[in-house]
């Protein structure tokens, strides 16, 4: 009886394998594999958001938080209106995708990589809002609220989209091929490098001379590495769009490069000063996890060994060395992990990718073929540009309408307060009285 | 010996120290307070419903010193720490009647001087 | 050799797709997304905990805190005794289950919707659990432990489970039907309406009046957000049962029921107060993945993004508005969120529902059939009855025997040193000494 | 055309169950189930780094957290290169496996229980991961981090591997066979009683007597548990190494041992102190999830009821009882929590296993084979040896070359400023000025 | 000048501050401290060791008046944060010589009152 | 009646509350602070950027006794504080003109010396 019930509630689950639209064939475990990688890469972006909030002062740690919260919202809206079309719709002249999509019209009877369409449309979403969420790293402690709004939802229009589809979509990288496995160059250089152009435009923090600009709770930074690591898993192993041996060797191989470039992070702080950070051993594994994003599925796990190790350099001395002779302000190194990491992972899948463990991939400079390290460049440099371009020429547009920085002395008193009205911890003492609604 | 105690804005504390320091003053105890006078309170909201809290975050700074020095350092961080809106702080200035270096043991004035440089 | 070694240890691994007891057929696909869902939904809990913890003040964090963990506790240890088998149990006149699964026998050789029957009451056990957990928001810092434990478990059987029986189990809701894909009524409107009633029956906070009673710690909140929002994929497309189409259209219906309620919630913030909070985001989204919960697998997306606005808005006006007119003490908002979201979405459903991404559904208005509306308001006012008649009974019995507040010195000094003996911080400054074990 | 430019990218995509090299067969399901457990299992280590970090003092926090996050660093790279080949490569004399893996290779073509080499690699190696770091909650507080990490490269090489490799990669327990489904030897007792011998050999921390060890911020701790509660599920579930009835079977004694022994903590502190505090639940909580990991796929839910509540008395009375008069400082109880709770599983293992529920088991003393507990009880026996003797030896060779304890200075300012350079928190006040790169 | 400085119970403040505020006194200053004296300490638990923890939180509210208001507040203080339990705290008074307003200059007790309302 | 006002080392508060409380020392209020003075700044690293931070973590007690007790209470608190390295702090002692206990309302050196036994 009761199953009878059941089955009259829900429906499909008698008939497996078969769609609501009546397409046939797509595997359930592939099905939850994505699907759960999904929500995976979903925990990112709030991981994300603590990472960032733990490492700012302690009076803009909400603001730092908001920025990552409202990207979800935004990009989730801008996604299932226009992003996803853009992205994936048919292409046009290898730049963008057409409107076969808008408003998510005719996903329901879409099988994409052999999935149904919502699948595809959820995954790729989610990274759609980590790299705008990731740009703020650049720039909190001092960007507009209403300003960075605006500005993410035409950044994802403008410069992700495009990116998204030239790389992934059957753009001109697609066909190249330039390869990105799970968003070295569409996620990472794009943001990181759209983190420093927007970092440069708006000037450095007020603060930094008197006193110095360190974290304010670094377990809540640690907690946020944590899950950004845990997520990292769905985000490369998910890219495999199936739960296969290949999903496992991007896993495998996500694992190494992170604890690599921690390795890698531990030892050049050792050596330079003498103490190995908590907040280094976190900070080199994101270098890490964005180093091997591009290779994870085209590499063997002995490469991403070395991939994570130089990774792990690199970021170390952008962000610890070179940052503080160039003397800008890229307040939470978003360009330092991001975009150095990103430009090295995306050379190093031209150098160590290697058909043997991916047929559809191809074989880089060690196994041959110095033309994919040819192409990696030609990603890397149009991401780059399309990166510079689209966010200068959004930040000019923007600050016409708006300025784009808040007051100093808002600043000065702290984003949490003057822009959102909310004090992030509460001691005993707090007294006060509530204002009738009016 | 006087007891300089000025209440400041927190994120006055590094331009009044960097002051301070530029003085020869080095020696200061620093405690986080919260106060209240005629600033207006600072509107917070908590779901939608608007709260008005009155007790405002401030830094307390007490230093020590010698009686001549007590005009300077009163001028200096006056100076230091205002920015001409209400709530820029006070300074309450008292008397303190002896003072003990806990490592050494020096009573009095030497208790908060700088000693010569070869006993450090 | 070693795949003997192994094979002979986990037995059945070479025979996929052959339960234990023999029951063959079901699709590890479809296991690994409801087992692992479940292990999503349980996260929920821990979650919630964070989320209204960092909403008491400092005094009462572990109190908060320990009232969503005793529900774990309490809830799983009832469930697995009678709770299971009073929900999902041979229908009784259409209003609780029989004793066929008393203490889980039979469980081992049931197949329930093509799942191993242990997968079915562990992912249903999760649902059961938050639910309990969630009315504690509307009387922490003030209600009495021992009270609290009662009260959940005498709740969870005497109006959790015949309503999980009425709606899912094969009872009246369900044959009528009145749609609830993932507990909008059950879970939702049960605990939002039974926390309102408890926070009347124990009368308000003493302190609201000379120090506003506001977050302590802002971060933990949006961290539990966080992992919510995360839960919720596993609780909403979990409830396909199955990885298939329809799963990932609630995945994808939830996501921007969310985002749109948030973005409702931002707006409303911004035209009644001029700012726009990061919690009100997090509670904004809240009240979208309440609001869908009943209709995520009956809906298309775009149904989705009305019934996030809609839902984000009538929210903000209980919350922020009604609440302080009827001058009630509904401490972290259950009935606000949980309660009126819950309405909503279960009203939304019969508007919103088409056969036409669920076959297993139902028309709503929208499509032609005024009577699913009916239906729904008819589930809406049973559970609500029930809720409040249950509450009521089970409050005025407890009474009886214990205090169901703590005393008002206890209320003053905080429970978390009152009732728990522990104090959630500690800065440099504290001294003691451990008294001998006697 | 989309499609067709997405399975160019995706390559196998179109060829479900065939792996990389060819290899067919495996289900996408039970490739999933394993490499998203292994996830969950991955996030328990950041948990626990939470978990334990929260109960030292605020000075110890960020050193307390690195010991489990270079833990990741340390035996992932150990893993790759020796661990796993050493636990899981041919038998050699039932003690070690050979070097058939090392460097992982032949990894590639390997299947391991019908899943993908790789998806076996990962899943043991987040196992490894976490055993190294449940030891440093009986040191944190004091120990050396330089000796710390050549501690645990040495200990997972010469007693995690040849422990794994005896009790799961066929050598002399396997073969007895001593059943220990998810751990409960290999992890827990291993971990527990090589802490208590470390933490004899470096001695108690220096601070006990003027001031109490207490947690400086619970919140954190509660976040911990539930993240490894959460992951635990992975953990446990898991090992069945196939979405299957037995997977759910463990899941369900997963959760009931973890519930039981938090009630039945919950009982003995009201009993011994009247009160039930919220750090009590938790540590029940994780008393009972190591008390069932052993057994968690060879007994019934009705014994896992049993096993949770003595469980939860035992271990309460070790950390609470025992402890203090035997007056040894196992800081954050690894021992009592998991080395207790570990011998009881393993024995209760041997008590209530069944064949029932797991053919490929054994039945134990309630099912008339008094033989089991003698095998359980020689694989306790063999753990305790091996961890006794292992970090005797490992411990007494770094202190050779290393101090294996911080001085007393920095023991006393507190480890996260001398050993890392690292403030947790920082409030509104504090200045300095960087030093320029030299 | 006097400087009034109360310790009381931390749930007081709300209060004391409401009554403080009525006799027209808003300027204050407030400190999270902890403290012991005479009440017994707080019972805290971890696993299963019973702890005695003796420094317990307290509030300090300081305020610098002039003389004539010492009693009157002193008094007020008194009634608002008086439960008839040990540990309810205790008031010090001392002297203060001088003051300072950081945003105008103002000195002595011209500092501490409120100037005209045309000023502001 | 004066007030004691010593700045320790955050690790020394327990020894020295033991110490004073063995004197029969048991009234006092202590506070977190930050200072500054000789001693030099903490090394701090910030990816890869080292920091010095000059106001390190120190503990504020405040004990108001009556006169005859001060030369005692500063032996105390000085020998069980000490370290021998700069950074030990500061005891500072200056005056208290009144003392009031808010539970009873009594004034003077009553308010901070312990009742008779039968009183509690
Ligand atoms: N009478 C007082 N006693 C103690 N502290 C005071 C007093 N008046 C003001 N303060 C402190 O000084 C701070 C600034 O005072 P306020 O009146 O707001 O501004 P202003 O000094 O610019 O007139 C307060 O927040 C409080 O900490
Ligand atoms: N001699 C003292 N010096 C400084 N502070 C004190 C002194 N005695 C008490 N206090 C402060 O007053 C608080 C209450 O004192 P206590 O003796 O416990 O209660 P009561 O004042 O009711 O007798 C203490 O926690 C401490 O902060
Ligand atoms: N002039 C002063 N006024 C107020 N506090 C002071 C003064 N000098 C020192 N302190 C406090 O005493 C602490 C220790 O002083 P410091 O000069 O570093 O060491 P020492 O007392 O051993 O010479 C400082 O951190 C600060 O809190």
């Amino acid at each position: 009886m009761k199953k009878k019930f059941l089955s009259l509630l829900f429906g499909l689950i008698l008939l497996p394998n078969l769609s609501l639209a009546g397409e046939p064939g797509y595997n359930p475990g592939d099905v939850t594999f994505v699907l759960l990688s999904a929500a995976l890469v979903f925990l990112m972006t709030p991981g994300l958001a603590l990472f960032y909030g733990g490492m700012v002062r302690r009076k803009n740690v909400l603001n730092t938080v908001a920025m990552s919260f409202i990207a979800i919202v935004v990009v989730s809206l801008q996604w299932i209106l226009i992003g996803y079309t853009l992205s994936f719709g048919n292409d046009i002249k290898g730049i963008i995708g057409d409107f076969s999509y808008l408003g998510l019209k005719n996903v329901m009877d879409l099988t994409v990589s052999n999935l149904p369409g919502y699948v595809f449309v959820v995954f790729q979403l989610m990274f759609a809002i980590i790299t705008a969420a990731i740009i703020s790293g650049s720039v909190v402690e001092r960007m507009s609220f209403a300003a960075w709004i605006v500005f993410i939802a035409l950044w994802t229009t403008l410069v992700y989209d495009p990116l998204a589809h030239m790389v992934w979509g059957g753009g001109i990288l697609f066909n190249l091929p330039a390869l990105d496995f799970a968003g070295g160059t569409v996620v990472h250089i794009s943001s990181g490098v759209s983190g420093l152009v927007a970092a440069l435009i708006l000037g450095k923090r007020k603060e930094g001379e008197n006193a110095p600009l360190m974290p304010h709770n670094l377990p809540l930074t640690i907690l946020g590495a944590g899950l950004l690591w845990f997520g990292w898993f769905g985000f490369n192993a998910g890219s495999a769009l199936a739960a296969n041996n290949l999903a496992a060797l991007a896993f495998i191989n996500t694992n190494t490069s992170a604890v690599m470039a921690a390795l890698a992070w531990a030892l050049a702080e050792w050596l330079h000063r003498r103490k190995v950070t908590v907040l280094g051993i976190a900070t080199g594994a994101v270098a890490g996890l964005v180093a091997v994003t591009p290779a994870a599925g085209f590499v063997t796990p002995t490469s991403s060994v070395f991939i994570g190790l130089v990774g792990g350099v690199l970021v170390y001395i952008a962000v610890g060395i070179l940052k503080a002779k160039l003397n800008y302000d890229d307040s939470l190194d978003a360009f330092g992990c991001h975009g150095v990491g990103g430009i090295w992972g995306a050379i190093a899948t031209g150098i160590f990718a290697t058909k043997a463990v991916n047929p559809a991939g191809a074989d880089g400079v060690l196994y041959g073929n110095f033309g994919q390290l040819l192409n990696q460049l030609a990603g890397v440099g149009l991401a780059i540009v399309l990166a510079v371009v689209g966010t200068v020429i959004i930040l000019k547009l923007i600050g016409i309408f708006l300025p784009l920085r808040v007051k100093d002395e808002a600043e000065s008193i702290g984003l949490d307060i003057t822009v959102h009205g909310e004090d992030a911890y509460k001691d005993l003492i707090f007294t006060g009285k509530s204002v009738p609604f009016s | 010996m006087k007891k300089i105690e000025a209440l400041i804005r927190p994120q006055k504390l590094g331009e009044v120290k960097e002051a301070l320091n530029k003085l020869g003053i080095s020696g200061m105890t620093v405690t986080e307070v919260v106060g209240c006078g005629r600033q207006k309170g600072q509107k917070e909201i908590y779901r939608g419903i608007e709260y008005e809290i009155n007790l405002l975050p401030k830094v307390k700074i007490e230093i020590v010193t010698v009686d001549e020095k007590v005009e300077e350092i009163i001028k200096i961080i006056s100076e230091s720490a205002r920015t001409g809106a209400i709530g820029d702080g006070k300074i309450f200035i008292s008397d303190v009647l002896d003072a003990v270096r806990i490592r050494t043991g020096e009573r009095g004035t030497a208790a908060i001087t700088s000693p010569k440089e070869g006993e450090r």
